[in-house]
């Protein structure tokens, strides 16, 4: 066959990493489950549930060769619970969900925080609320994903529109994970999960692969969540001697539980703020056409996509307009968006829920510019049309 | 901070003494069972290093901290679900898991089954007190028929339910139960528990004298401790024969042991050797 | 209930009729004691039993009272009210000679000797340690109806040494009014299956061996007999247990106190445990392994520290 | 950029999303991009199922059709589907036997005996991918040979030679000028 460097592939290609198959079709479930190999992950547990499960089928392919652990787990919250105990043994994990299986998994999310344990979860996005629309995308997770778990928290979430980006974000989830000590959730919706694309690995752009920062020295010495500048403590591995404690109540430096207001308040401000601290790796922003633009759309995901084709049909009908989307929607990309917001005389938040970004949105933007929602929730896409079509009513209205 | 303890067991090579005193009640039961897993461990020969101990939320939940190994206070009804990824991650740890009545058959019931069906080399120890102590002494799955609680104001009217049945059906490679007032057997009981290898399920009656015994007006904690002796038999007694005094049908000892194929050996055989071939 | 449904009318007893049983952990004393309670039972008594055990799954004192009557309020018998007394160990059955009803009590005792682990120490101060002293003349000579017997000797004879209980309650059966029949019924119906002939086996010859007792002859026999006594080495005062309590982290929940076989420890005015009389310490242990609070130590002599 | 967009369309276990993935797959080899999407319902057998396909030269801005270039209808159900698609740039390849009636929005119609090929080939579950060669032919998606690899390395291998033949009448339908398209239903 003449088509130079290609290998034998299927498009559910079992068991071959990115790098092995070379270019080929794949889907974006398929995608975060080899991305997530490729970042190290070892060890999923999860709960079968639409339209996450392709993540599970296929990292339960990919883990046992490269020597990991695939458990199905009794439930959503077993499988949370089983994806910190892994890495709290060391190990870099994962689970992916959706909607309902997700709010299941909160409870743990906030122990992950709180105790600072790397981990990552995946939130395939469906129609909700409760079971919803199973297999039928929705955008309706970007509150629940910041704000989900109880209590003042850290955590990351990244939010990929294509097939690419999903292994780009999965690689990126766990790399912050680690290096932060911080659940990192990757968040995409059920259309860019089961869509289909062409991928060449030559093209994705993944970076190092990191891994949290052990703890060294004299065991006598080592307090659990004592830190130098970065305010990121080492973690101690059981077995290496240190005999730590972790729990999910307050804790003082020695790991030990502590209701002492200062050093409370100490903690819990350091955790909160380590993110800020180390914005420039948490920071990711995708921005189009902000030079000279009348109209900014803000949004993620699919949506985005579709913005970005609006962008499109809108210049044709002499329209400038720019899109804003934050690939890491949390914490919100605040300067960022300040800045492309800047001059704009109209801006528009096309989201696939009864509006949930808008909120943050308005927050940030300046007084005097008026902002807009869009909002689809039975279960279709929003199309580039029906973008283009909400910026032209939105500038005629002027 | 040595990691080598003495010979003769000396309890204070395995606590974390400047924790100390604990923040047990007066008389907590609790407290003679952790000294009967340290005394085990001792007796295996279990490396402080080694050991990880997982425990979930109640009065059971905060007896782990005390122990001077790699120990993980987690959330409510969990502990199982994360010691099972912990084990799984790190087949090289002993892995012991302390829980509650409330915390494990209650809100974590559903773990429990699927933990005696897995039949990881876990050891599991329930800490049963009759009730939710931490919270004030609401009703547990296990509370005594016509007891009072703060939640049973006219005396409890739900039945309560035996965890060593329900952990033997569900597979668990070992089952056993004791008081903590037969602390060396209850000291035997875990060692042959933790040297099973497969899933250990085993109940220690214990005793919350501070709220539920002042409650039922069950006296201090040496009468609750006596009567439990008279309500619970060794199961070499024979408990099916006992058709006269019969207080209780609980027995004590090892109920029961299978020797199905324990969960890392299989899936190293049925799953890792076959990705790798 | 076959045997229910055919039970006799309660013949009508003066008093309630009083059986101790006593011996150590392990020996079967709490089998013996359901096989005669459900006895009395089906037999249409009123029947109370108290019993205590499991202080020591082996070696420690095991006795239980049984009682039964028309009309029976009181679980335990009095000093001195015991009709029969049936002993499954020789020094349990001296020690509790005391409860044997002195002119018409009856008292049945196996010669087998079992040395507890701390009954034969030396439990105070200067104390002459051993095993008790009586001896079966002893015993012959000062309870008219006693009956000393080598049931475990007996079992082993028939093959069986754990079934030497069955044995003292086929002797004991000759003291007590229900049919050898009905005692195996029930015997039946509480050792295992594949025990059933054995223990049946072991009645008989228990019963027998009564029935055909030869007081006089075993007197004479054993007339000349040494004392039956396990010598142990006296303790010098200086290998004496110790007893280390850390008072920060007693909380006085009063276990060790109640528990001390010895009566050691009391509560002091701060309600913290402390050693009223370490001279008592037998070195058992019962209060370290209890202390909810890890708040006791005990040294013994000898051991490695 | 926008692509080329494809639908193939009819009803459940015609094996349609695997006609639009080999399709997928075979201009993939040809240096393409592609974007895939199905109607994730549970239509095994019956009920409507269709499978989008947007081929381009570089990365594909919204990866779901808004205007179809090319559908491929095997079943009545499948008709309406599109009419939102549809427009007189788009070409229906229809089923002569099983679409009786005429999509919306004004395409050009091309009724082929694609059911009736199949079944002549020996299958009829083969239609779909009869359907492949009649659309690759008219829209030269992919070369010929990426198209055979991309059955080679997509169909179990006892089955490839059966269905490259398939193929073979399925392009033999759009190139053989004795196949007039027929008029719609001409068949019942």
């Amino acid at each position: 066959m003449a088509v130079p460097g290609l290998r034998h592939h299927r498009e559910d290609a079992r068991g071959r990493g990115l790098n092995d198959t070379g270019i080929q079709n794949i889907q974006g479930n398929h995608a975060c489950a080899v991305a997530a190999v490729a970042a190290g992950c070892r060890f999923f547990a999860g709960y079968p549930i639409t339209p996450s499960s392709e993540i599970a089928e296929r990292i339960s392919v990919e883990l046992p060769k490269a020597g990991g652990t695939f458990v199905q787990m009794e439930d959503e919250i077993a499988s949370m619970a089983a994806v910190i105990g892994a890495s709290a043994g060391g190990i870099k994990a994962m689970t992916a969900t959706s909607g309902p299986g997700f709010s299941l998994k909160q409870e743990n999310l906030g122990y992950a925080a709180g105790a600072e344990i790397p981990c990552v979860i995946v939130d395939v996005m469906r129609g909700g609320p409760s079971t919803g629309m199973p297999t039928r995308p929705a955008q309706g997770d970007f509150m629940q994903s910041r704000w989900g778990t109880h209590g003042d928290h850290a955590c990351i979430v990244l939010a990929p529109w294509s097939v690419k980006e999903i292994y780009e974000q999965t690689v990126r989830a766990f790399n912050l994970s680690e290096t932060l000590r911080v659940p990192v959730i990757v968040l995409y919706d059920e259309v860019i999960g089961h869509l289909v694309e062409t991928l060449d690995p030559g093209s994705v752009d993944t970076g190092e692969i990191t891994t949290r920062k052990w703890a060294g020295g004299d065991p006598a010495q080592y307090r659990p969540y004592a830190c130098g500048e970065d305010d990121i403590p080492p973690m101690a591995r059981p077995g290496d001697g240190y005999r730590s404690h972790t729990t999910g109540l307050t804790h003082a430096e020695n790991g030990f539980p502590s209701q002492d207001p200062t050093t409370v308040d100490r903690v819990a401000r350091r955790v909160l703020g380590k993110l800020a601290r180390h914005n420039d790796l948490v920071e990711q922003v995708d921005c189009y056409d902000l030079d000279g633009a009348q109209v900014l759309i803000a949004t993620c995901g699919i949506t985005a996509r579709a913005a970005k084709s609006a962008l499109r049909l809108l210049q044709d009908k002499g329209i400038a307009a720019g899109l804003f989307r934050p690939v890491t929607l949390w914490p919100f990309p605040e300067e960022s968006y300040r800045e492309a917001a800047r001059g704009k005389q109209q801006i528009l938040v096309p989201e696939m829920n009864a509006g949930q970004l808008i909120y943050e949105i308005q927050r940030l933007t300046p007084p005097g510019v008026p902002v807009a929602g869009f909002n689809r929730l039975d279960g279709e896409p929003i199309t580039p049309r029906q973008i283009a079509e909400r910026v032209e009513e939105l500038l005629n209205h002027d | 901070m040595t990691d080598v303890p003495s010979a003769e067991f000396n309890i204070r090579d395995y606590l974390r003494t400047e924790l100390f005193p604990h923040f047990m009640c007066p008389g907590c039961g609790h407290g003679i069972a952790l000294r009967a897993l340290l005394w085990a461990l001792h007796e295996l020969g279990i490396s402080k290093d080694n050991l990880a101990v997982v425990s979930g939320i109640g009065c059971s939940g905060r007896v782990g901290a005390y122990i001077d190994a790699n120990t993980f206070h987690t959330t409510h009804g969990r502990p199982l679900a994360f010691a099972t990824g912990l084990k799984l991650a790190r087949p090289d740890l002993k892995v012991v898991v302390l829980t509650g009545d409330g915390d494990c058959l209650a809100i974590g019931g559903n773990h429990l089954i699927h933990a005696c069906r897995r039949n990881l080399n876990i050891t599991c120890l329930l800490l049963n007190n009759e009730v939710y102590g931490m919270t004030g002494g609401q009703v547990s799955p296990t509370t005594t028929e016509a007891r009072y609680t703060t939640t049973t104001p006219s005396g409890n009217h739900e039945p309560a339910f035996d965890a060593c049945k329900l952990a033997e059906a569900a597979g668990a490679g070992f089952v056993g139960r004791e008081m903590t007032l037969q602390t060396p057997a209850l000291k035997n009981l875990v060692k042959e528990g933790m040297s099973h290898n497969g899933f250990a399920f085993i109940e220690v009656l214990s005793d919350c004298t501070e709220i539920y015994g002042r409650k039922n007006d069950l006296g201090e904690s040496p009468e609750m401790i006596l009567a439990q002796k008279a309500e619970f038999r060794s199961k070499d007694y024979g408990m099916e024969r006992d058709e006269v005094f019969q207080p209780r049908s609980l027995a004590t000892g090892v109920l029961s042991r299978n020797d199905h194929e324990e969960y890392t050996a299989a899936y190293r055989k049925h799953v890792l050797s076959k990705a790798s071939s | 209930m076959a045997v229910a449904s055919a039970k006799p009318a309660p013949r009508a007893v003066a008093r309630p009729q009083n059986v101790l049983i006593v011996g150590v952990g392990g020996q079967g004393v709490i089998m013996v004691s359901k096989v005669l309670a459900s006895l009395c039972q089906l037999q249409g008594y009123d029947v109370k039993q108290s019993q205590v055990h499991g202080m020591a799954k082996r070696g420690g004192t095991v006795f239980s009272h049984v009682r039964y009557g028309e009309r029976v309020y009181s679980p335990t018998i009095p000093e001195g009210e015991a009709d029969v007394l049936v002993a499954l160990e020789w020094a349990e059955g001296m020690r509790w000679l005391p409860y044997l009803e002195q002119k018409n009590g009856t008292v049945f005792v196996d010669t087998q000797q079992i040395v507890p682990p701390f009954a034969c120490r030396n439990r105070h101060r200067g104390a002459v340690g051993g095993y008790v002293r009586e001896t079966v003349a002893d015993i012959m000579a000062h309870v008219p109806n006693s009956f000393a017997l080598d049931a475990l000797g007996i079992a082993t004879a028939l093959g069986v040494p754990k079934a030497s209980n069955s044995v003292l309650l086929g002797a004991m059966s000759t003291a007590l009014e229900f049919p050898p029949d009905d005692w195996k019924e029930i015997i039946e119906r509480f050792v295992p299956p594949k025990t059933v002939q054995a223990n049946l086996k072991c009645f008989d010859s228990g019963r027998d061996w009564a029935l055909s007792f030869d007081r006089d002859g075993l007197l004479e026999k054993h007339a000349e007999s040494a004392p039956l006594t396990v010598e142990t080495p006296r303790e010098k005062p200086d290998d004496l247990s110790h007893i280390d309590i850390e008072a920060n982290w007693c909380k006085g929940c009063d276990i060790c106190v109640r528990f001390c076989p010895e009566r050691c420890l009391v509560m002091n005015d701060q309600q913290i445990a402390e050693v009223a009389y370490p001279e008592r310490c037998t070195g058992c242990r019962i209060c370290e392994w209890l202390c909810p609070d890890f708040a006791i130590t005990v040294k013994t002599p000898g051991a490695v520290a | 950029m926008t692509g080329l967009q494809i639908r193939f369309s009819g009803s459940g276990g015609q094996g349609l999303q695997l006609a639009a993935k080999i399709l997928g797959h075979a201009a993939m080899l040809d240096g393409k991009s592609i974007a895939f999407s199905q109607a994730y319902e549970p239509t095994a057998r019956g009920g409507l199922s269709r499978a989008d396909l947007i081929v381009g030269g570089g990365e594909i801005d919204y990866p779901l059709v808004t205007a179809l270039d090319y559908v491929v209808i095997l079943d009545d159900v499948a008709v309406t589907a599109s009419d939102g698609l549809l427009s007189s740039a788009s070409t229906a390849l229809v089923d002569v036997e099983r679409v009786t009636k005429q999509p919306g929005g004004g395409p050009e119609v091309v009724a082929l005996r694609l059911i009736g090929t199949a079944r002549e080939a020996g299958n009829v579950r083969a239609a779909n991918i009869v359907s492949l060669g009649a659309l690759a032919a008219r829209a030269g998606i992919a070369g010929h040979d990426c198209l055979v690899e991309a059955i080679r390395q997509s169909v179990r291998k006892e089955f490839v030679a059966f269905n490259l033949e398939a193929l073979e009448r399925g392009r033999a339908l759009l190139e053989a000028p004795a196949e007039k398209p027929a008029p719609l239903g001409a068949c019942r």
